[in-house]
């Protein structure tokens, strides 16, 4: 392991110049405004590197009907001054950017504006504004698969399910320990409406950034014994949280994450402390034709952007392939519309998330059949699917603990959207509508 | 070299307390505002607008209100970003609150809620001294954020705790262009910088100066302690207010409490630093080279092509080290050296 | 130099029976005299005779444990320094405490401060009164500045200045104060003998151009003989010895505690 | 109200300014960090209030009145308030000892004295008894003055309060003094310090001085947006004549710096447009640009000494417009006007300078030239107190280094048989005052005044000046000796000072040298040289070496002029102290007293001439509180290389 | 009554983790007046060298001391590139420079060893102590307390270096005089090297404790905030401050986040301690152990 970064370093200026130059005004360019240092960057170059080895992919085999990707980086550190920087710096370059995808919710919020501005198709896989689900309102948005508040509702779900039914959970006591930010206070909603509709105890618990100390926190979860305890926490909080779980001595199989606490990074260094700890994920832990592919075509070409090869597969890089794979997608689908073999505008491209039909077919066509839900958008739900999945720790590797998608309430989470995106056209005097194609 | 100084005499004491009493730097600095104002909204792009001037004039003024409390009334704060915080919050809730209020006075306000947040964190001042207040400073900048995230009603009840800034309209303009908003930002900064001059210049400069460089004697010579570190801190804050509101509508659109987080608070403060305490003009160097400084190293590392893990680190590196570098050079910042060079410049053929 | 005799007026300070002490030390012990208008008042005594404490407790800076401060005619015990500087009482350090990072011109404006009444939005804005106080008591400085000759360095850094001259701008700083009674902590401490002699000369057409009353602690007994009218001698934070330069020359006590040590 | 003609006397020409120009600045002083500002009109009821207090005070016409002080407005108006009451201003040196101005006080009959401070005023009652009849002493600045109890001193503010009541109470007064006054009447007596005897009060009048003043304002187009810094002594005839006379005579504005040690600053802030200064300034400026420049770095310094080179090999004749300049020169003199001579110019206060005049001695001719190469029109004018100091003026455009230029308009200049200057013109003097016998003297039966110099005009008609007629000698050897011609070229090294030779009727030339303590100071510690104080620098065997490689470099340039080839210095030594005006070794005006000196330390002359390798002397000197002690050394002489004589000079 | 003691224990506990990471900030404060920012950052480059190390196949007693003896390294370089051209300098431009040392050092480690989390078993399992809990139904874990049985061990070490050697002495000096320190004859950057050192081997048992509570990730350097109330509470000089300050801390934010954290919506705990610390320092200005500061004239 010793000097991975630094042997890297020369091979990877090879690869960099390759990179660069590949960055040509006939490609399909798509600026990454991805974070490689600071506290997060463990998340950010496994997603990050999942969307480029896939770019790779498919520069690799043809490109998208012809058509190569061409990509330049920047960091961010997950600050979102940085981030609108970054996004302003690359959004012009190679003939302009098709898409963006900032993961992470400052820079996300700060060039929500900017990209309606600019035109430019904005996707927030699994976080951002669970509103933003209302193409009507935010076209130029899209939280595909997933947004908070339905993997909210499919974590009561799976919480019901496994009490045995939706009716069981009456009674019950559910904590939900959070990250003391807007992040984790976005499901309350859910979870507030789901504890009145079936009757549960709803307990919150605050752990402020940046979470690595939760001694009271838990032993506060210990006092009240709860049935389940879900973990809405982000970063160093997870692993410390199950720790600390450890340490009080509550099952960490009662206890529930969500999928940015569903990650190698957020249970490795908790060591054992993690067995049996359950996550949602959207994507189904397991290898696919596509990860192989990866693996034979982009690293045995040493065009790998990962340094370790063994994290490809892992759930950050297979969530960097999954949103690539949407992305190339919707391209492709707009491809259908606008020419095949052409450059696409991003106006084009948005038409093509806002039409995309990512069906079971299609999935085995791309080689991950079930690695991650169908994803069918409209104007009106720029999610397309909504299904989550549960998955295990059991020390080693995550496992799929649902063999189906979990799907939650999802008229429920309609309803609030609907009200919040409402609110915020009402705020900012939009007016409601679909964007003709 | 370019200064003829000879004939340049002062008649009155008006004439001689200028602000720019050289007349090559009234000309310098005339035809600064006139690139500034003419010149940059002709020639810049879109993304030199919204991704370098806004958030380096609005950083320029946070690190003017930061010099104020540190470089000239020599209060450390750590807890800068919190009280530009208060200032974006509660500019937000008074255009919210209080209909067809002027965005303008919305600003003013925001500020005087910051300042009085400083004031309340500032009484600690009075007893507490160097480390242990800049350590103390981090309470406002923890307590803020909370109360920011815990309260609802301060982020209009928004489930995310995100508060997405109202249009930025003003004498029935609409500041949607980036540089009709860099116009907005300029202006009110240079009016802000100039009255911060003004007042350094002046008495209370004075009193602030003194209390950070003699405590004792300033108060021998019959300025109040208390007095002045409150003025300080409400000023300096009344500043970040105004900087974290213009950072809120004009820059970001939306900020969640988390934007205005402790690295914030140290990035301002390199500001101060790098640019030179207690130098007006220092917080605008400060603030364009910490701004400008990460752009220019990943457009670098970008240049060599290095892949993105190992450029992002030696990014943090080579920032780092010309920090520490420049403090070894030259501690007292880069106003510092601006004066220096300008002093060459005066004397120039002589060495001094 | 010709020199009438001053007329010295009334009691303006009296200090009755004033006691001091740290923590169990006795800094000073039951402590009585007076200064009158308008005269020179030494305060002698070997090191550690408590004449700096004496001094801080004049202006407020330490509070004595006993006795009474007739400021005026009133009793002004329990004044703390910002007060003292209101009733007009101004001072210089022994240790010189200029404000470092300022020029000779700003630390001498902040000796007016308490004259300048225009509020920090005016002065913001710097229009109208606040200017306008800006040039007034610039005018005043500058008269300061040329009385006491330092109009070569009025806008260099004071840190910059050699040792005398930043006494002299300590000086310049609290006549700037255009106090009543001005005190001084050792003022040619450390002077060769020509800043001395400069230094005399500012103290004593200080006290003839402005009519200043001023109260000086000097170790230099040939300077404190010649340009004081009344003398107070401490020792070990006891008063030893009060009266003109003559008489203190004549009092054994004072020679046999302090004078004969030296000599 | 009438009496005369308009601007025929001074106090007439200020009543006009004041009228034409009443709101344009006439006078400034750096007093209390500005620069204060009276206008003309200001001015002019300024002097008005103080000629109405003196006359209330018993001031008569046909009175002297005595004006001691550093260049200040009030003094200056003093002149005025004086003349308008028909009075004679006589300003006095005021550096001078008390002793020393009992004399003039004595001569003139000195009843009243304007003085600056405490200072004057403290030497005027020092010799109060030896000048009874001075009875009413004016102070401009009161500081320490304020327990004087002395019945003969008053503020000058106390003294304009009465004049304003004077003139409130005796409406029309002024005006009628003013319209007595005539142009022929003494306008100000300035005495001559005279390198021998007691000094003489030299008369002139207004229309002398007005001539002299307006002869050199038409002749370099002085124009009332001029300006001067006024910061010569008051009692020399250049400053009465640049400050006040040509001042009046243009209507510009002058300008008193805040005190002698300030002078360099003021310059620099005020940046005249017309600037006087004896050639001793400029050779102090010169040599402080050059020890700065060493401190500077290589690159600078290279920067500086190349762009210095194309100064001088282009710059002087771009000034005076010459023809023949390539384009590649004026693109290297104009990137280096840029670069250096604007500066520079600038950093020595002389931007704006549009006309600068030295004079007084002679200039050494790398200096004149390096002022002119970088752009300052310096030139040299040639005058005497009995003429006004208005003889020879070079006209722009015409410089030589060596000549003081053409007669001045309305001079006429003849030379004597014995090579003697003879001047005749408006501007000369009325006589010696109370010296009828000197008066005859000096100005011969046709109305010529004999200037005492030596001189020949060359083949363009311009006048040069070798010596003073008395002083040109004779060597042994018959050849001719012309002492200060000598000594000038050694003056002309930054390194020395001083250099006073002797040789007249001897068999060689031998020499004093006084060093340059700044600069060869500055040369001892680069090669970290230690030194305790003049003295011993002078003392040092390097030092000597130094100085000897500067005769030797002058005696290669006498030897090259079959004239003078053999006065070239045969041996030296250097000075155990500096000459000083107050041991009586130099004039006021600090010219060498050749025979003081010869006699003082006639043991070293000997030493010198019997060929001794050193000797001790014993002087005595005068401190600046006025007290004497003795100065003791030993002092080393030092051979010098000199050429064998040139065959030419058989020829000649 | 159990519940409260156990939050109790559980906060002194955490706050003899948060001393741990005091002591490395009072160390160098204490010799050389300087504010080191980068503490924290060293806490993680010495955590994430060793499990580097240890991953490489080195057992953990062959890659703790392989990491000191970087950790000398960087202390030497600190000293040399960083303090020695400042010193003299105001100890607010000492302070920055280690901030620009914390960017260094969080790059340095990410650019050597990767930016992946990693987890590190010291072998100490932490699991409440069964024991006790039995007995008294009090959670305690038994990592925690072996962690407080090293620090007091490495307190007890520092306590004997400061007072019985010769170089603690030294320190000791220059602590109260620089000047004096200087007469005595010892040289000030070797002082200075020696408590870098120090202070590394401090972050390195630090780095290595918290690491294994929380895995060896870039989120160790965040334990400075928590050390933070601690150096206020105690004293930016005093050793023992920082213990009980600690101690005080830990106890005191764990009670408020549990009684006092539900009536005001939880997660105080980031705040609770700067602002204890604050209002403890209105009233004791210099801090629980630190020096009285005599205001001269």
């Amino acid at each position: 392991m010793i000097g991975n970064g630094i042997t890297k370093w020369l091979t990877g200026v090879a690869v960099g110049v390759a990179v660069a130059t590949s960055a040509l005004a006939q490609d399909q360019y798509i600026p990454i405004l991805s974070y490689r240092v600071g506290p997060y960057a463990a998340g950010g170059s496994g997603f990050f590197g999942g969307s480029i080895d896939y770019f790779n992919l498919i520069n690799a085999t043809g490109g998208i009907n012809g058509v190569k990707i061409s990509w330049e980086e920047c960091e961010t550190e997950y600050n979102a001054s940085r981030g609108v920087e970054c996004y302003e710096r690359l959004k012009k370059n190679n003939g302009g950017a098709s898409l963006v995808e900032p993961l992470s919710t400052g820079i996300a919020y700060g060039i929500l504006d900017r990209v309606a501005q600019d035109k430019i198709a904005m996707t927030t896989l699994g976080y951002g504004r669970s509103d933003a689900a209302n193409g009507q309102v935010f076209p130029w948005v899209f939280p595909l698969i997933t947004s908070y508040w339905n993997q909210a509702a499919g974590m009561i779900k799976y919480l019901g399910e496994k009490a045995g039914g939706m009716d069981k959970l009456k009674g019950k006591k559910i904590v939900q320990i959070y990250h003391d930010s807007a992040y984790g206070k976005e499901p309350f909603p859910v979870f507030e409406a789901y504890a009145k509709q079936l009757g549960f105890e709803y307990i919150k618990i605050a752990v402020p950034h940046p979470g690595n100390e939760q001694q009271s926190q838990w032993l506060q979860i210990r006092q009240a014994n709860p049935d389940y305890v879900i973990l809405w926490g982000w970063g160093v909080m997870n692993p410390t949280s199950l720790k600390a779980a450890a340490r009080v001595g509550y099952p960490r199989e009662k206890i529930l994450g969500v999928w940015w606490a569903g990650s190698e990074e957020d249970v490795i260094p908790a060591g054992d402390a993690a067995k049996g700890y359950t996550s949602m994920t959207f994507n189904t832990p397991g290898n696919y034709p596509v990860l192989d592919q990866i693996r034979q075509k982009v690293y045995a070409a040493k065009k790998g952007n990962l340094e370790d090869m063994s994290r490809v597969g892992s759930v950050y890089h297979m969530r960097g392939v999954t949103a690539a794979i949407l992305w190339v997608e919707a391209i492709r689908k707009a491809q259908e519309k606008y020419g095949k073999g052409k450059l696409m505008s991003a106006a084009q491209i948005r038409w093509g998330f806002e039409n995309l039909n990512v069906d079971e077919a299609r999935q085995k066509a791309l080689g991950a059949f079930g690695m991650f839900p169908t994803v069918k958008t409209s104007c009106q739900d720029h999610e397309g699917s909504g299904a989550v999945k549960v998955q295990l720790w059991d020390g080693k590797a995550w496992k799929a603990v649902t063999p189906n998608w979990v799907v939650g309430d999802k008229a429920m989470t309609r309803a609030m959207l609907e009200k919040s995106s409402a609110e915020y056209a009402a705020e900012k005097k939009i007016t409601a509508g679909c964007m003709a194609g | 070299m370019f200064y003829r100084e000879a004939g340049q005499f002062k008649t009155s004491y008006d004439a001689d307390s200028q602000i720019f009493p050289i007349r090559q730097d009234r000309i310098g600095v005339a035809l600064m505002l006139a690139v500034a104002f003419v010149v940059v909204p002709l020639v810049a792009t879109p993304y030199v607008f919204s991704a370098i001037l806004i958030p380096f004039l609005i950083f320029a003024l946070a690190a003017l209100g930061l010099n104020i409390l540190t470089g000239y009334a020599g209060q450390i704060s750590l807890g800068t970003a919190a009280f530009m915080a208060v200032g974006a919050f509660a500019s937000y809730n008074f255009v919210l609150r209080i209909p067809g209020i002027p965005l303008l006075v919305a600003f003013v306000l925001g500020g005087l809620c910051a300042a009085a947040v400083g004031i309340l964190f500032g009484l600690p001042s009075l007893r507490i001294r160097g480390f242990y207040l800049a350590a103390s400073t981090l309470a406002t900048q923890f307590f803020v954020v909370w109360c920011l995230t815990k309260i609802p009603w301060l982020t209009n009840n928004s489930s995310s705790g995100v508060i997405t800034a109202q249009k930025l309209e003003m004498f029935g303009y609409a500041f949607e262009s980036p540089a009709s908003k860099y116009l907005l930002v300029l202006c009110i900064v240079l009016v802000l910088a100039l009255a911060a001059k003004n007042m350094v210049r002046c008495s209370i400069g004075r009193s602030w100066m003194a209390i950070r460089d003699m405590d004792v004697a300033a108060e021998v010579i019959g300025f109040r302690p208390m007095r002045t570190k409150l003025t300080a801190f409400a000023i300096s804050s009344f500043y970040c207010g105004v900087a974290g509101a213009l950072y809120a509508y004009a820059y970001l659109g939306t900020v969640e409490p988390e934007a205005y987080n402790l690295d914030l608070s140290f990035r301002i403060l390199f500001m101060v630093m790098i640019g030179g305490m207690g130098s007006i003009l220092g917080s605008f160097l400060g603030a364009a080279f910490i701004i400008l400084l990460p752009i220019f190293l990943s457009q670098f590392a970008h240049g060599f092509g290095l892949p993105n893990s190992i450029a992002s680190n030696l990014e943090a590196m080579v920032f780092g080290a010309l920090i520490i570098f420049f403090l070894i050079v030259e501690p007292h910042g880069l106003a510092r050296l601006w004066q220096i060079g300008k002093e060459k410049l005066r004397l120039w053929p002589f060495p001094h | 130099m010709a020199i009438a005799a001053r007329k010295s007026g009334d009691v303006i300070l009296e200090l009755s029976n004033i006691s001091l002490s740290f923590g169990g030390v006795k800094a000073l012990t039951d402590i009585s005299f007076d200064v009158r208008e308008h005269e020179i008042r030494a305060i002698i005594g070997p090191n550690g005779a408590g004449k700096s404490s004496m001094l801080n407790v004049i202006n407020g800076v330490y509070r004595p444990q006993q006795g009474a401060i007739r400021f005026h005619g009133e009793v002004r015990t329990d004044m703390n320094t910002h007060d003292a500087a209101r009733y007009g009482i101004a001072r210089t350090f022994q240790n010189i405490a200029l404000f470092k990072g300022m020029s000779v011109l700003d630390n001498i404006m902040t000796g007016r401060n308490l004259m300048m009444k225009a509020t920090f939005i005016e002065q913001a804005i710097y229009f109208g009164r606040a200017r306008r106080e800006e040039m007034e008591h610039r005018r005043r400085v500058e008269q300061i500045i040329d009385f006491l000759e330092i109009q070569h360095i009025r806008k260099t850094p004071v840190g910059r200045l050699p040792y005398g001259l930043q006494k002299r701008v300590e000086l310049a700083r609290a006549l700037a104060a255009e106090p009543k009674m001005l005190l001084l902590d050792e003022p040619m401490a450390g002077m060769n003998v020509e800043e001395k002699q400069d230094m005399c000369r500012f103290v004593l057409d200080t006290n003839d151009q402005f009519g200043t009353t001023i109260v000086l602690i000097e170790h230099d007994m040939g300077v404190v003989m010649d340009i004081s009218d009344r003398v107070v001698v401490l020792d070990y934070g006891k008063k030893i010895g009060d009266g003109t330069p003559e008489e203190i020359r004549a009092n054994p006590a004072v020679i046999s505690a302090y004078l004969g040590t030296v000599h | 109200m009438t009496g005369g003609d308009p601007g025929d006397t001074f106090p007439r020409l200020l009543l006009q300014h004041a009228a034409v120009r009443g709101n344009r600045p006439a006078v400034r002083e750096k007093d209390l960090g500005i620069w204060q500002t009276w206008t003309w009109s200001e001015e002019a009821a300024e002097v008005r209030a103080m000629a109405c207090g003196l006359a209330a005070q018993g001031f008569k016409r046909g009175m002297n009145l005595a004006i001691i002080g550093d260049n200040r407005p009030r003094l200056y108006w003093a002149f005025a308030a004086a003349q308008a009451l028909g009075g004679v201003p006589v300003p006095l040196y005021q550096d001078a000892v008390a002793q020393e101005m009992v004399f003039v006080l004595e001569n003139a009959e000195i009843e009243f004295a304007i003085v600056e401070d405490q200072e004057q005023v403290d030497k005027l009652l020092e010799t109060v008894e030896r000048t009874p009849q001075l009875q009413h002493i004016y102070y401009d600045d009161p500081r320490g003055l304020r327990n004087y109890p002395h019945d003969r001193l008053l503020a000058l503010d106390r003294l304009l309060e009465i004049g304003r009541e004077f003139d409130r109470a005796n409406p029309g007064f002024y005006e009628q003094s003013v319209a007595a006054g005539q142009p022929d009447d003494i306008a100000v007596m300035l005495y001559t310090s005279g390198t021998t005897g007691k000094p003489k009060g030299v008369c002139q009048t207004h229309a002398s001085l007005l001539a002299a003043a307006r002869g050199g304002r038409d002749f370099d187009k002085l124009v009332p947006e001029d300006e001067v810094l006024s910061y010569l002594p008051m009692a020399w005839v250049g400053d009465n004549l640049f400050s006040y006379a040509q001042a009046l005579a243009a209507g510009f504005t002058i300008n008193c710096p805040e005190s002698g040690d300030t002078v360099m600053i003021d310059l620099r802030e005020i940046g005249p447009t017309y600037y006087f200064a004896p050639p001793r300034v400029f050779e102090n400026l010169l040599t402080q640009v050059m020890i700065r420049m060493e401190d500077a770095s290589k690159l600078k310094q290279a920067l500086f000494h190349y762009f210095m080179g194309v100064a001088r090999r282009v710059g002087a004749d771009i000034l005076d417009r010459k023809p023949g300049i390539g384009a590649g020169d004026r693109l290297l003199y104009a990137l280096g006007n840029f670069m250096v001579y604007g500066p520079l110019r600038n950093v020595l206060g002389m931007s704006r300078v549009r006309v600068a005049y030295t004079a007084g001695a002679a200039i050494g001719p790398d200096l004149f030239r390096f002022y002119r190469s970088i752009g300052i029109n310096l030139k040299q004018l040639y005058g005497a107190t009995e003429t006004c100091a208005y003889v020879c003026l070079q006209p722009d455009g015409q410089i030589k280094l060596d000549t003081v230029g053409l007669p001045a308009p309305g001079v006429e200049v003849k030379i004597a048989d014995n090579g003697e200057v003879l001047v005749r013109s408006a501007a000369m003097l009325k006589g010696y005052y109370k010296r009828p016998d000197a008066t005859a003297e000096s100005i011969d039966p046709d109305g010529y005044f004999r200037t005492g110099d030596a001189g020949f005009f060359d083949a363009d008609g311009h006048l040069k000046i070798i010596d003073r007629a008395k002083d040109v000698g004779k060597l042994a050897g018959g050849a001719v000796y012309a002492p200060n011609y000598i000594e000038n070229k050694l003056k002309f090294f930054q390194y020395i000072k001083e250099a006073v030779v002797f040789g007249n009727a001897r068999d060689m030339v031998c020499a004093f040298i006084n060093i340059d303590l700044g600069a060869v100071g500055n040369w001892a510690e680069r090669r970290g040289l230690a030194y305790s104080g003049y003295t011993d620098l002078a003392a040092k065997p390097e030092v000597y070496e130094l100085i000897k490689t500067c005769v030797e470099q002058v005696n290669v340039e006498l030897a090259a002029d079959p004239m003078v080839a053999d006065s070239q210095v045969h041996r030296f030594l250097i000075l155990h102290k500096e000459l000083d005006p107050d041991d009586d070794e130099l004039t006021r005006t600090r010219k060498v007293r050749r025979g003081f000196v010869e006699e003082k330390y006639k043991v070293l002359i000997d030493a010198l001439y019997a060929g001794r390798a050193s000797q001790y002397i014993e002087t005595m000197v005068k401190f600046e509180d006025g007290r004497t002690g003795k100065v003791g050394a030993d002092v080393r002489i030092c051979d010098a290389k000199y050429l064998p004589a040139a065959p030419a000079r058989k020829a000649a | 009554m159990q519940f409260f003691l156990e939050v109790l224990l559980g906060g002194l506990l955490s706050g003899v983790m948060y001393a741990l990471v005091a002591l490395g900030y009072v160390l160098i404060f204490k010799a050389s007046g300087v504010f080191n920012y980068a503490q924290g950052a060293m806490v993680f480059f010495a955590a994430l060298t060793c499990v580097g190390f240890s991953e490489m196949g080195m057992s953990l007693w062959l890659a703790a001391p392989l990491t000191m003896l970087v950790m000398v390294a960087l202390a030497l370089a600190t000293e040399r590139i960083v303090l020695r051209p400042l010193v003299n300098q105001n100890e607010i431009t000492l302070f920055m420079a280690t901030i620009g040392l914390t960017f260094f050092i969080e790059g340095l480690a990410q650019l050597v060893w990767g930016s992946q989390v990693h987890p590190l078993e010291l072998g100490i399992e932490d699991v409440p102590l069964q024991w006790m809990l039995d007995r008294t139904g009090i959670a305690v874990s038994q990592f925690d307390l072996i962690a407080a049985l090293i620090c007091a061990i490495l307190v007890a070490a520092l306590a004997v270096l400061f007072s019985k050697t010769k170089i603690g002495r030294a320190l000791r000096a220059v602590a109260d005089d620089h000047q004096a320190a200087q007469a005595v004859g010892i040289p000030l950057q070797y002082i200075w090297a020696v408590v870098w050192t120090v202070a590394g081997f401090v972050a390195l048992v630090a780095g290595l404790l918290w690491g294994s509570r929380n895995g060896v990730q870039f989120a160790l350097t965040f334990v400075a905030l928590k050390a933070l109330p601690v150096l206020i509470l105690g004293g930016f000089t005093s050793v023992p401050g920082a213990i009980v300050g600690g101690l005080i801390i830990g106890a005191s934010e764990k009670l408020a986040e549990v009684y006092l954290g539900p009536m005001v919506g939880g997660g105080i705990e980031g705040w609770f301690p700067y602002v204890l610390a604050l209002g403890f320092l209105l009233v004791r200005p210099e801090g629980l152990f630190g020096e009285k500061i005599i205001r001269r004239v």
